[in-house]
């Protein structure tokens, strides 16, 4: 991975260097090697703090609907999964895709550091990454696990390696491929009863703290204002004072996003109670592809989404339960 | 145990019903001028298509306390804005599977295609519907407790 | 603050008797916002609504709820009543306490206890009324017919001896429609063509009207009062300001084998042709399937021999763009396919044939001359079986659950002209019903029965089969109670009639509604029966529904009325309920002109301040109020809550909502 | 000092849940935050950070101020803390394994909500509670309590506990906290003082090696206020922050709240919730914000921890290094990256 994050930040350097763009994005070093954050560079010293490790699961592309309207050329570096998020805002009208150049960057799967400390490991002060085993070092001892066990849960079920879009690549080894059970988790909640679902629900929204960080990471919630910002829409609700607003907080989410969310993942990714949110999205998608045929947001950056369309012979709304046609 | 059961009798279920304008407004309107009943609970809201229904609507509905939800509309294809109820039927077909997939009962969401001269169908829709949602009960799980207080 | 006024109507007793009014207007008076409450008789009549002026003046309301009968009888008569006491007419809410309350409960305290939850859910809704300005629109001057049947025809005259432009889109190469194939028509036994081909003339010589033969409506953008049209002009291959009618193409073309549709295909046609002697325009067109020059290039022989050099085989199809205030639909029927009759044998047997086929056979320019002979073997038929109902009144799914309307009053005409011209003829017609309301009607049909000896037999036809060359029609007698066979040598189908197919994408383009049947939907069944919802747009006959020429030609002039009535206006008021983006919060995603059936929707980019002396420019939506009707598709589609309703705000809904859910 | 072997602890909480209300870290859906305890709750002592902090317990992140009745016309305005104060009096509660630096930030807010105007609401809550403190043993890479002089082998409370392999040690160190011990006593045993020390001294070793014990504050004192608010440096700082709530909503001292109004069956319930200087509508007035972009929120958030807080409280900073944001912002900004960008480290 080293050579990668070298590669990469050679070509922001020359890109920076030549004038071709006014800023780079991408991560730059924190405090650990496990908490590098997104960053602008805008200039070659800048670079000094450039960094791209196993930790980057952030997806940059939301950045860009500020960026790609300064002045000059954004390059970004955009991991596969971040394309389709990156389409779906061109699509949108979100992103002038003109002011922006889409360098593809090779991605082996991204860590989560609180599944390493959910480990048991407390105090982490280095992490190490080298194939499929990563060495975690505390101040209590050293660690070995295998990445597959802290693997980012967006990760886990990767949508594929294939970049939706890219102006140039650096891909330096072979991606590992896709892993299709994105539905497996839905399918189990789907299998339960009314009641169980409910219950388990209750249990993980319970939890929400209403911080807004599903939201506000969420490149489909692009929203200038959000309705629930925004007193004139009649569901305005800012901290959560009962049940029912963490539910209809999150359903409106869910259904705002439905046809247009990527599956990402940085919902759950960024979620401080872990909450599976991303298991509410995929419900959408889940059905959409059941009832109205397969559709990938962000696939291409054009279109309209299952939402904005229609077919005369649509599964009528009573007969659709289980998102199946029937 | 006796009181619970005296009390399910009681229950009365509160319906919030979502008409377009064009044909199912004008269905229950028949519906009226041909003396075909329906519970008194089923309370209509005119909308001009059934594509105007938001789902924060419904979920308003079941917030403020309404067991049950119904939008009616045109017959797919009868649309007086044309594809109206062609959104509706997709945006409604996805959000009940969802309200459904977070634990609320299917039956107390409902979407019927009732056109104006449809007055009989009306009624027949509103019997069904209040009896669905009365074997049902109240509505709790997507109620806000606050709306309540004081009860 | 907002100055209610609430009014209870007791519509007599149809509220009154199972709603207690006066406790509805006694309880709302202490309802937050409403400070006056009333109940009366009749508030729709004079006295009522002057009650409602004065209480509007007097009280200095700001919004007033009437809780009457449903708002879509009386919303306008009371928004004109505020309007006229000085309040903006859309201040005025209506809680229906009729229709959906008095008229469906019995019980006298569930229906008040309803009606006072109604009510405030109105003054609910009121309370956020906003007043709302119609806009103006100006008129073009234009009407456009679509459709050159009797229909069009009528319309387009009437609404031309007004002194407006019409023009007629006809897809066929000639007007005339249906009427033109008929042969006599009842109940007067007048010949058809004798009465429509006057008009159609008419029609031509009209310096208002232009006849667009051979066309059809591709698009259609605007709205009421200001249609852009565009038309197809099929390519004919006839210079049309060339052709002199003279027909010598017709003779020389080798190809003649073609089947002639105007005669529903009993005899051939060269490929190029003048459907009928007196078509409108006289002119000749090519079938380009049939055409041997334009499927191989060699031929050419028509272009020889047209001295008027009107043969163009380089024709393509043209497109003309036309600004029309108001459309009239009059796009006619068809006669259906009976593939889903095969009891009567019609595929197989020649002989079997529909009443359409028979006016052909009957009139003096039909393939026999006007000779009835029937089609197998050209001899005149001695036993005629005519079977009503044919797909009509079907409710097995394999025909229309509607009534034709016409076939009763053809068959008795049919069968009339047939005893009357070849009296050696038997006659007899199965029947469920017969069906004779109208001027004159019932009489012409027992004239058939008495004068004329056709034996009308109530019962239905099981089947049609041919043995030993007669055709042997069997079924029921319900009178005798017995089966019956019936040796034919000719049977006669009365079809059921269908829209024309092409009404469906005429019904796209203009956004008007179409029924199961595909008939095109009035706005009001009885009040309303020749507009579409789509406002400017008009019916006129069988598109509607099933009716004959009479019927048609009244529905044709009264849509005329109606076009000439907003022709005559100079600008027109637009419904102020339309979509409204509020661009603060607007994204520019795009998602809202995808589902707007009606283009009102476009993107401009526009600067915001963002405070600290920035600015950003940001793509909005901008909703054309003169072309959004108003639907609200956009608002639930905007994540962001940009788009709203006027009139039917979110805010109104959700407090709506919030009246009913209150206990 | 008093000891309970740790396989008594349930005795003990269900003792002290007979006459009143046990709070503690408890883990529900794969989260610990405090919760009411109840016999077989999976209670989880050991969670340094619960996501929630226990302020919520004294300013709950939403809360009814008063109601207002309506009938018809008539409106009746109901103050609700009537019977707040009632439930309190009836059954005063215990907060129970509070670390030292939340029992801190417990002080940071009651000098704010305590002190002249006095917020009732908080008051009654802060006034039926008695709060168990636990020590330290296991600080993680984030704690930096050490940097604001807390010591997390000591920390203060009602009660002071202390936790090994083998038992819970006990030590009341307030009048509330005597009280308290007099109703568990009897589950006690004597001793535990020469296992706190060495206890103390373990984790004492490991907070000087914890990689953010140097963080250098200095230079945040209320004469650089100019100086540190026209830093050039915010805007890098801040550029990757989405303007969530999480590190607000997690900290243990953010205070702020926002005031709204619900409309009920029964008319308006006045109620407060958190609010987060991070959100764009944090300060909204009716002529616009005062802070129009996420640099300035940033920055706000950051000036009031480090100096505006300070300067008005004797130098008491607004933060207690637990390191809750550390753990829980989306991108992985924090206060620790602040004061190191603009203060430094001690050893730099």
């Amino acid at each position: 991975m080293k050579d990668v994050e070298l590669k990469m930040l050679e070509r922001a350097k020359q890109l920076l260097e030549s004038g071709e763009v006014a800023r780079v994005i991408g991560w730059k070093k924190g405090e650990f090697y496990f908490d590098p954050a997104p960053a602008s560079f805008e200039t070659v010293e800048e670079l000094g703090d450039f960094v791209y490790n196993g930790f980057c699961g952030a997806n940059l592309s939301k950045y860009l609907i500020q960026a790609s309207k300064k002045e000059g050329k954004t390059a970004i570096f955009l991991k596969p999964c971040d394309s389709y998020s990156f389409n779906q805002l061109v699509k949108e009208h979100r992103i002038v895709r003109e002011n922006i150049h889409v360098i593809a960057i090779e991605c082996q799967g991204k860590l989560d550091i609180e599944k390493i400390k959910a480990q048991g490991i407390s105090a982490v002060t280095e992490v190490e990454e080298e194939g499929e085993s990563v060495t975690v070092s505390s101040l209590y001892g050293e660690t070995k696990l295998n990445k597959a066990e802290i693997l980012l849960g967006k990760c886990a079920s990767c949508k594929g390696k294939t970049h939706q879009v890219k102006d140039e690549e650096i891909i330096l080894h072979e991606m590992p491929a896709p892993i299709n059970n994105r539905f497996d988790e839905v399918a189990k909640l789907e299998a339960m009863t009314e009641d169980e679902r409910f219950a388990f629900w209750r249990e993980q929204l319970q939890k929400c703290i209403r911080c807004n960080a599903c939201r506000n990471v969420c490149p489909a919630c692009s929203c200038v204002k959000c309705v629930f910002d925004n007193p004139a829409s009649g569901i305005e609700a800012k901290a959560n004072d009962d049940k029912f607003e963490e539910q209809l907080f999150h359903i409106i989410r869910a259904f705002h996003v439905a046809g247009r969310c990527t599956d990402c993942g940085e919902c759950s990714r960024v979620c401080p109670q872990n909450i599976p949110l991303h298991l509410l999205n995929r419900k959408f998608i889940k059905d959409i592809d059941g009832l109205y045929g397969e559709f990938q947001a962000g696939e291409t950056d054009n279109g309209k989404t299952p939402l904005t369309s229609y077919t005369e012979s649509d599964v009528e709304p009573n007969n659709a339960l289980g998102g199946e046609a029937k | 145990m006796q009181e619970v059961t005296t009390k399910k009798k009681e229950f009365t279920p509160n319906i919030v019903a979502f008409c377009c304008n064009w044909c199912s407004y004008a269905g229950a309107d028949l519906a009226g001028s041909s003396r075909l009943s329906y519970p008194a609970n089923v309370k209509i809201i005119r909308v001009p298509c059934s594509c105007r229904v938001n789902p924060t609507f419904v979920l308003k509905a079941f917030q403020q306390g309404a067991d049950g939800v119904i939008l009616c509309g045109c017959h797919p294809g009868d649309c007086h804005y044309v594809t109206g109820n062609y959104y509706t039927r997709r945006r409604m077909a996805l959000l009940f599977n969802f309200l459904n997939y977070m634990g609320i009962e299917k039956e107390r969401t409902r979407v019927e295609w009732v056109s104006a001269a449809e007055g009989q169908r009306f009624s027949a829709v509103m019997n069904d519907f209040v009896k669905t949602i009365t074997e049902l009960g109240e509505n709790k799980r997507l109620t806000d407790l606050r709306v309540k207080e004081g009860e | 603050m907002q100055r209610i006024g609430v009014f209870i109507c007791w519509c007599g007793s149809n509220i009154a008797a199972t709603v207690d009014v006066k406790k509805v207007a006694e309880t709302i008076k202490s309802e937050p916002g409403v400070v006056y409450s009333e109940n009366y008789q009749y508030m729709c009549s004079e006295n009522g609504q002057q009650l409602i002026k004065q209480a509007i003046k007097e009280h200095n309301l700001t919004g007033i709820v009437v809780g009457s009968c449903s708002p879509r009888m009386h919303e306008a008569t009371f928004r004109k009543t505020a309007e006229a006491a000085g309040l903006n007419p859309y201040m005025v809410e209506i809680a229906n306490i009729r229709e959906h309350c008095s008229w469906i409960h019995k019980d006298m305290d569930e229906a008040t206890e309803k009606a006072i939850v109604l009510v405030r859910t109105a003054i609910a809704k009121v309370k956020l009324n906003a007043p709302l300005q119609a806009g103006e629109s100006p008129v073009v001057k234009r009407a456009l017919v679509i459709g050159g049947g009797i229909a069009g025809i009528q319309a387009a005259l009437d609404i031309a001896d007004a002194g407006f432009e019409v023009d007629i889109v006809e897809k066929n190469a000639t007007i005339g429609g249906r009427m033109a194939q008929l042969d006599k028509t009842f109940p007067t036994l007048d010949c058809s063509a004798c009465i429509l081909t006057p008009k159609m003339v008419d029609c031509a010589q009209h310096e208002k009207i232009d006849i667009l033969s051979y066309s059809e409506v591709e698009e259609v953008k605007g709205f009421v009062g200001n249609f852009n049209v565009k038309i197809r002009r099929k390519a004919r291959y006839v210079d049309e300001t060339k052709c002199t009618g003279c027909k010598i193409c017709m003779e020389k073309c080798p190809s003649k084998k073609g089947l002639n549709t105007f005669n529903m295909g009993l005899n051939n046609r060269p490929a190029i042709h003048i459907p009928f002697a007196q078509a409108i325009p006289n002119v000749a067109v090519i079938d380009p399937e049939q055409c041997i020059k334009l499927k191989t290039g060699k031929c050419g022989i028509c272009q020889k021999f047209c001295g008027a050099g009107a043969i163009d085989y380089e024709q393509k199809d043209t497109f003309v763009e036309r600004e029309y205030g108001a459309i009239v639909v009059a796009t006619g029927f068809k006669p259906i396919a009976l593939d889903n009759f095969n009891e009567y044998g019609y595929a197989e047997n020649k002989d079997v044939i529909t009443s359409l086929e028979l006016e052909r056979l009957m009139n003096a320019a039909g393939p026999t001359d006007g000779v009835l002979l029937r089609p197998s073997d050209g001899k005149h038929p001695k036993v005629i079986t005519f079977i009503q109902c044919v797909g009509s009144r079907d409710t097995s799914g394999c025909g229309k659950p509607y009534c034709s309307k016409i076939c009763c009053m053809y068959t008795a005409k049919h069968a009339m002209l047939i005893r009357e011209k070849y009296p050696d003829t038997e006659v007899h017609v199965f029947y469920i019903d017969v069906r004779t309301p109208g001027k004159n009607y019932d009489e012409f049909y027992r004239r058939a029965v008495e004068q004329y000896g056709v034996d009308y037999i109530k019962g239905m036809v099981g089947k049609v089969y041919n043995e030993n060359g007669k055709l042997m029609v069997q079924g029921s007698n319900l009178i005798d109670n017995e089966q019956i066979t019936i040796e034919s040598d000719l049977v006669v189908l009365a079809t059921a009639i269908e829209p024309e197919p092409s009404i469906r994408k005429v019904a796209t383009l203009l956004t008007a509604s179409i029924d199961t049947n595909n008939f095109l939907t009035e706005s009001h069944a009885k009040l309303r029966p020749v507009e579409s919802p789509t406002a400017g747009v008009y019916l006129a006959g069988v598109c509607q529904g099933p009716k004959d020429i009479p019927e048609t030609v009244s529905q044709a002039s009264a849509c005329a009325a109606k076009v000439i009535g907003l022709l005559a206006k100079d600008k027109l008021k637009t419904n102020p309920c339309v979509a409204v983006p509020d661009e603060m919060m607007c994204n520019g995603c795009s998602q809202c002109a995808n589902v707007c059936a009606y283009g009102a929707i476009t993107y401009v980019d526009k600067e915001f301040r963002l405070g600290g002396g920035k600015t950003e420019i940001r793509r909005v939506a901008s909703v054309n109020p003169a072309v959004c009707q108003g639907c609200g598709a956009c608002t639930v589609t905007c994540p962001s809550g940009t788009m709203d309703l006027k009139g039917f705000s979110s805010k109104q809904i959700m407090s709506e909502v919030e009246a009913i859910c209150k206990k | 000092m008093l000891k309970i072997a740790k396989e008594r602890l349930n005795e003990l909480y269900a003792k002290i849940n007979e006459t009143m209300g046990l709070f503690m870290p408890i883990k529900k859906a794969g989260e610990v935050n405090y919760h009411v305890w109840g016999e077989g709750k999976e209670v989880s002592l050991e969670t340094l950070k619960t996501v929630k902090s226990p302020k919520n317990m004294f300013f709950p992140q939403t809360e009814n101020m008063m109601k207002f009745k309506t009938e018809g016309k008539n409106i009746e305005i109901v103050d609700v803390r009537e019977k707040l104060a009632a439930a309190a009096e009836d059954k005063p509660f215990v907060m129970f394994g509070v670390k030292a630096c939340d029992y801190k930030a417990i002080e940071v807010l009651d000098k704010v909500f305590l002190a002249e105007p006095v917020d009732t609401y908080y008051q009654i809550r802060r006034n039926a509670a008695t709060i168990v403190t636990l020590a330290c043993s296991k600080p993680e890479e984030s704690c930096f309590c050490s940097v604001f002089g807390i010591d997390a082998t000591a920390p203060q409370g009602d009660v002071t506990t202390w936790l090994d392999e083998n038992y819970l040690y006990w030590q009341a160190n307030t009048e509330k906290g005597e009280n308290l011990t007099k109703l568990v006593e009897t589950l006690f045993e004597k001793g535990g003082e020469a296992e706190v020390e060495t206890q103390k001294a373990n984790t004492q070793a490991i907070l000087e090696k914890l990689p953010f014990a140097n963080l250098d504050l200095s230079r945040f004192k209320p004469e650089n206020l100019n100086e540190l608010f026209d830093d050039t440096r915010w805007e890098e700082m801040s550029e990757a922050c989405l303007g969530c709530g999480t590190c607000t909503f997690v900290c243990p001292t953010c205070q702020c709240f926002d005031i709204r109004d619900f409309k009920t069956n029964e008319g308006v319930i006045r109620y407060r919730c958190w609010d987060s200087c991070m959100y764009s509508d944090f300060t909204l007035m009716a002529h616009g914000n005062s802070h129009t972009t996420q640099m300035q929120r940033f920055r706000q958030r950051f000036m009031h921890k480090l100096v505006y807080y300070p300067s008005q409280n004797d130098g008491l900073y607004s933060c207690v290094g637990c390191g809750r944001c550390v753990n829980k912002c989306p991108q992985r900004l924090n206060i620790v990256k602040v004061i190191k960008t603009l203060g430094g480290n001690k050893n730099d």
